[in-house]
């Protein structure tokens, strides 16, 4: 890599499923000024801006254009990324890129989403082939739904499984993080009553949509010693976006694209064992359901083996290799900042700024990103420039 | 468009965006909608080098980037891979109007097909469907050039034996 | 309900017609309702003034773009002003003009103000609009709170 | 900046209402740039699509392109603008030393939707927005400004209409190629006055693609490597208001930074051959002044003097432009794919003698509020 690349300064808004407070470029400004205050940084020490979100969502065109008012973009280098649910983790994959080819040195990733602005199952429902698909996908729920459907009957995993995901992630986000959209405890009772909304995806199984932006400041390697006590080094990045079709996803039990994404980003970054070097994971889970079988994608577990490491507890706070401190994207759901939040989140543990939802002496963290037609981003990043 | 008075004392703009837009479906899509519009055919696209049938038909395999030229028929009839029930309501942006429900959105491979292809079924219950189930295509009468509707529906198949 | 698609000239392929059409909602955020809420209440057109470069913005904002500072102070600015450019629109585009065809728009930099303001030009010989004419607003009679409660800027003095 | 060589161009011939598909016009690029390189898709490490929701009628829209290009293969990105965004992503992915060759790949079909009601899209929603203001409206409030403040005329803008239409007639991929002369274009039919019909760019369908490498695997696989030399891109302020429309400071803020990075200190001496997306007649001469080929309110003059001409001192849009051919998301990859053919001697009909040092330009939003300059070199 020319530049080594690190994250310094993480900011969120405090999501909500409906905003009227802010503007969209409110919004935005938000997270941005949060994100420098924490890299203690001004907005004259950005180089560059990367920005994200789905067209459709709020009908803005152009919105790297848009956003200058919020983003601070005015006179800079501004470039929008955009490719479905991986966009918020595709901004930052790309504001990774601007500081490793040494183009620029202190750029701004953004992701945002005011979902409240429109209807996001409709909005989403366009991301489908018009001519061949379109008119039976509702939203992002059917596919999902469809491939649990698939991984229980090949692997015995329940729709009890899928509860513990959400209980777990619920309860992270209500008893740790208060930038949560939902903040309330459940149980497992509670999810397994809640009405199917695609079966055998029920109420609780599903993310919410909201209102939020998160802002990130990558750093050259220079700026990060100059200006951070502990930075999180971006040490693997990887993505694969592998169907055009949403059907060719079905049967897709498990989830090949983030299989090889994990082994890109794993391959830089020099992971080997992932359970044992992760000391904390913050995934891109839009269902309950896919906390139980994309598991075994990061090579967290064996194929068929995530009711089991579900089961174990291994990954509730405490655990081995706890998911989703921060509640993830079952509590949480900007769409285009969801796959940024995520790595926000892994670089805040690796950094020891993650507060309440800290994770003792978290070092190493994997990030994950997940939209598209079962597309997959992975990020690894850890508080060590290099792993040994 | 109106500006509206929320109950925080907020105003917000409201607007229905209205974008028409006539897809062109290119020479693979077209070939698959005019043998279903006129001949009640499924067809697909074989891969010369790796042998697979892909339906709808496309240009390019996936797994072998070369062009595909070779049309073949493919059976209306094939499995049931997944199925969802879309039970909660959203806007048809076809329309602007609020979407039909309940309906089963059916991912299917059809016999001869390497790929999957999704469309509806005629049963809403859950309990009454299984992945794996045999499936078969009913086609409209009155075909038009339009994939969701020239093939109405996707129904069970009570006995595959035959 | 079926769509019937048609054939794309003599290609033999065909084209489907269809449509993405939504409802949207969007928030005017704090600091967007107050500008609408004077418009709406008062006919008084207020911008927001940043505390570093003292700049006036119309339509206000919460950040000032150039200084990305917070702008607390609200600057009420005069409902007069010069047009900066303008152009007459004649080609029709069915669902989003606000008027038929042809109708003029323009940049409007209100007296007080540091930005301009575009807007509709109304009460005006469609050729004998000028740059640099001075314009006033005209404010719709029943205001519900948005951008079209000014219901145009007609020249000064007509 | 470490070396990054173009080594493969493709585009489609622009016209409206293309047959092929997205994904069909996508593959055919994709296979003729592979071709172009000598390369096959196995070459291929990483990818850059240019795809955008609004214009392609579709959430996530790169998904349509995604097996065309191959991109399912390779770690991908979707960059959105007009290509030049992509490409500079592209040279990103390669100076980072992570990825070897990049192919970008960028498709649009303008005759799907409708323009005005896309470009209406760009428009604040709480305020502009419900003004029916779209790229041919907001263009002309641009063009008067810029008229008034400088001086320059309809003429002027007329006689950039008529170089490019007459360039195309030498470009076997432009759309639009016209016998026209100032005159028509002046009594053609007044879209949003000053603009023009025969000002204004027509709705295109095409794609293109190009194939980046670094230094040592351009060198060894490609006998005429074109070199990126710099780049640059900088956004304006977005309310129109904000702006003085007039004025191209974005422009000259982004060539700066492409220029300091090529070396380049006079541009007007320097540089070639210029292809900058015109997309309005005036906007050619704007973005004279903006690169600094030019002073500000210069450019009309410099028409004028015939300098821009095929067998001037510095021909602008030899491709006939984006006047010629207008494929949105396709424009600025397509600058550049012609400023790679110009630089390899391939130009034929269209070829500025002796070109060494070119010039891309592509631009982002409303009146030009963001810019994306490459410098080229062979």
């Amino acid at each position: 890599m020319k530049n080594r690349v690190s994250i310094v300064g993480v900011g969120q808004t405090h999501h909500r499923s409906k905003n009227t407070d802010c503007k969209g470029q409110e919004l935005i400004s938000i997270a941005v000024k949060r994100a420098l205050e924490s890299a203690e940084l001004n907005m004259a020490d950005i180089d560059a801006i990367v920005i994200g979100n789905m067209d459709h969502f709020e009908s803005i065109n152009y919105v790297d254009m848009w956003s200058v008012d919020g983003s601070g973009g005015y006179m800079k280098p501004i470039m929008k990324v955009t490719t479905g649910g991986t966009t918020g983790s595709a901004v930052g994959h790309a504001a990774f890129y601007h500081v490793a080819s040494g183009l620029f040195d202190t750029v701004l990733a953004i992701g945002w989403e005011q979902n409240s602005e429109s209807d996001t199952t409709a909005a989403i429902s366009t991301c489908f082939d018009p001519i061949t698909e379109r008119e039976f996908c509702g939203g992002a729920i059917g596919p999902l739904a469809a491939q649990y459907t698939a991984y229980m009957s090949k692997y015995g995993a329940t729709e009890e499984d899928a509860a513990l995901v959400s209980v777990r992630d619920h309860n992270n986000a209500a008893k740790y993080n208060p930038y949560a959209h939902l903040r309330q405890m459940i149980t497992t009772e509670e999810v397994m009553k809640s009405p199917y909304i695609s079966y055998p995806i029920k109420l609780l199984d599903m993310c919410p949509r909201t209102d939020g932006a998160c802002a990130i400041v990558f750093a050259g390697e220079d700026r990060a010693r100059k200006t951070a006590d502990r930075p999180a080094w971006v040490l693997g990045v990887g993505d694969c976006h592998i169907l055009v079709n949403v059907a060719d996803g079905i049967g897709l039990a498990n989830l090949p694209s983030l299989e090889a994404a994990a082994r890109e980003a794993y391959q830089m970054a020099g992971i080997i064992n992932p359970f044992k070097q992760f000391d904390v994971a913050e995934l891109y889970i839009p269902a309950s359901t896919a906390g139980v079988c994309w598991m075994e994608a990061l090579g967290l577990c064996e194929e068929g083996g995530g009711p089991r490491l579900i089961r174990s507890g291994a990954t509730e706070m405490g655990g081995e290799l706890p998911i989703n401190p921060s509640g993830g994207v079952l509590a949480t759901n900007p769409i285009g900042a969801t796959g940024l939040l995520r790595i926000g989140e892994a670089a805040l543990q690796v950094m020891g700024k993650a507060e309440q939802k800290q994770v003792d002496g978290a070092k190493v963290a994997v990030a994950t990103g997940f939209g598209g037609c079962f597309w997959s981003d992975v990020t690894v990043i850890s508080s060590l420039p290099q792993l040994n | 468009m109106e500006g509206k008075s929320m109950d925080t004392g907020a105003l917000s703009v409201t607007c229905t965006a209205d974008m028409p837009y006539n897809y062109h479906a290119g020479f693979y899509y077209s070939r698959f909608l005019k043998e279903l519009r006129d001949n009640k055919r499924i067809v697909g696209v074989k891969c010369f080098r790796c042998g697979k049938v892909y339906v709808p038909p496309r240009v390019v395999c996936r797994d072998c980037f070369v062009t595909m030229e070779e049309f073949v028929p493919v059976s209306d009839r094939g499995i049931l891979l997944a199925f969802t029930v879309t039970n909660f309501p959203y806007t048809d942006t076809t329309t602007g109007g609020p979407k039909q429900i309940p309906y089963t959105a059916a991912y299917i491979r059809l016999d001869g097909s390497d790929s999957n292809i999704v469309h509806c079924l005629d049963e809403t219950d859950e309990k009454r469907i299984r992945a794996g189930m045999r499936v078969q295509a009913v086609f409209s009468d009155d075909r038009t050039g339009d994939y969701f509707h020239d093939i109405d529906h996707f129904t069970i198949i009570p006995d595959d034996s035959v | 309900m079926a769509v019937r698609s048609e054939e794309l000239g003599d290609s033999g392929t065909l084209m489907y017609p269809s449509r993405i059409k939504l409802q949207y909602t969007w928030h005017a955020g704090k600091v967007g309702s107050r500008f609408y809420r004077e418009i709406r209440d008062h006919c008084k057109i207020w911008g927001t003034k940043c505390p570093q470069c003292e700049r006036i913005y119309l339509p206000p904002r919460e950040t000032c773009p150039r200084c990305y500072c917070s702008m607390d102070e609200w600057v009420e600015v005069s409902d007069v002003g010069t047009l900066l450019t303008y152009t007459v629109t004649r080609y029709a585009v069915p669902g989003i003009q606000p008027q038929e065809p042809p109708y003029a728009l323009g940049i409007i930099k209100l007296d007080g103000a540091s930005t301009g303001l575009m807007h509709l030009l109304g009460e005006v010989e469609l050729d004998n609009i000028r740059v640099g004419m001075r314009v006033k607003a005209v404010f719709r009679d029943a205001r519900e709170g948005n951008y079209l409660d000014i219901k145009y800027f007609r020249p000064l003095g007509s | 900046m470490g070396k990054v060589g173009i080594i493969g161009v493709a585009q489609t011939k622009y016209r409206r209402y293309n047959p092929a598909s997205h994904a069909e016009m996508a593959y055919q690029v994709t296979r003729e740039a592979l071709e172009d390189a000598g390369l096959t898709i196995e070459d291929m490490d990483n990818t850059v699509t240019v795809c955008n929701d609004f214009w392609d009628g579709r959430t996530i829209s790169c998904m349509t392109i995604t097996e065309a290009t191959g991109s399912h293969r390779v770690p991908t990105t979707n960059v959105e603008g007009d290509g030049t965004y992509g490409a500079l992503m592209g040279a990103m992915r390669i100076l980072s030393g992570l990825h070897k060759v990049t192919l970008v790949v960028a498709q649009s079909k303008l005759s799907e939707g409708i323009p005005s009601v896309i470009t209406n899209a760009m428009f604040d929603p709480v305020y502009e927005r419900v003004l029916g203001v779209d790229a041919i409206n907001s263009s002309a409030l641009q063009m008067r400004s810029y008229m008034s403040k400088y001086g320059v005329t309809e003429e002027q803008c007329a006689k950039v209409s008529v170089k490019n239409h007459r360039n195309a007639k030498a470009n076997p991929y432009a759309h639009l190629p016209l016998d026209i002369t100032v005159e028509d274009v002046l009594k053609s039919r007044v879209l949003a006055d000053p603009i023009k019909l025969l000002d204004a760019s027509p709705v295109s369908d095409g794609a293109c693609a190009i194939i980046m490498a670094e230094e040592e695997t351009a060198k060894k696989r490609y006998s005429k490597p074109i070199w990126v030399k710099g780049i640059g891109h900088c956004a304006d302020a977005y309310h129109l208001g904000d702006r003085d429309l007039a004025e191209v400071d974005a422009l000259a803020s982004a060539a700066r930074r492409a220029y300091k990075m090529a070396g380049i200190k006079n541009p007007m001496k320097e540089i070639d051959v210029a292809e900058v997306y015109d997309a309005f007649s005036y906007m050619e001469l704007m973005w004279m002044e903006g690169l600094g080929l030019c002073g500000r309110g210069e450019a009309g003059a410099m028409v004028d003097s015939g300098l821009t001409e095929l067998g001037g001192a510095l021909p602008i849009n030899p491709s006939g432009g984006v006047l010629s051919a207008h494929a949105v998301q396709v424009a600025g990859l397509a600058r550049i794919a012609e400023a790679v053919l110009q630089l390899r001697g391939e130009a034929n009909a269209r070829q500025v003698e002796g070109a060494r040092v070119a010039l891309a330009h592509g631009i982002e939003g409303a009146c030009g509020q963001g810019h994306c300059v490459f410098v080229l070199e062979n």
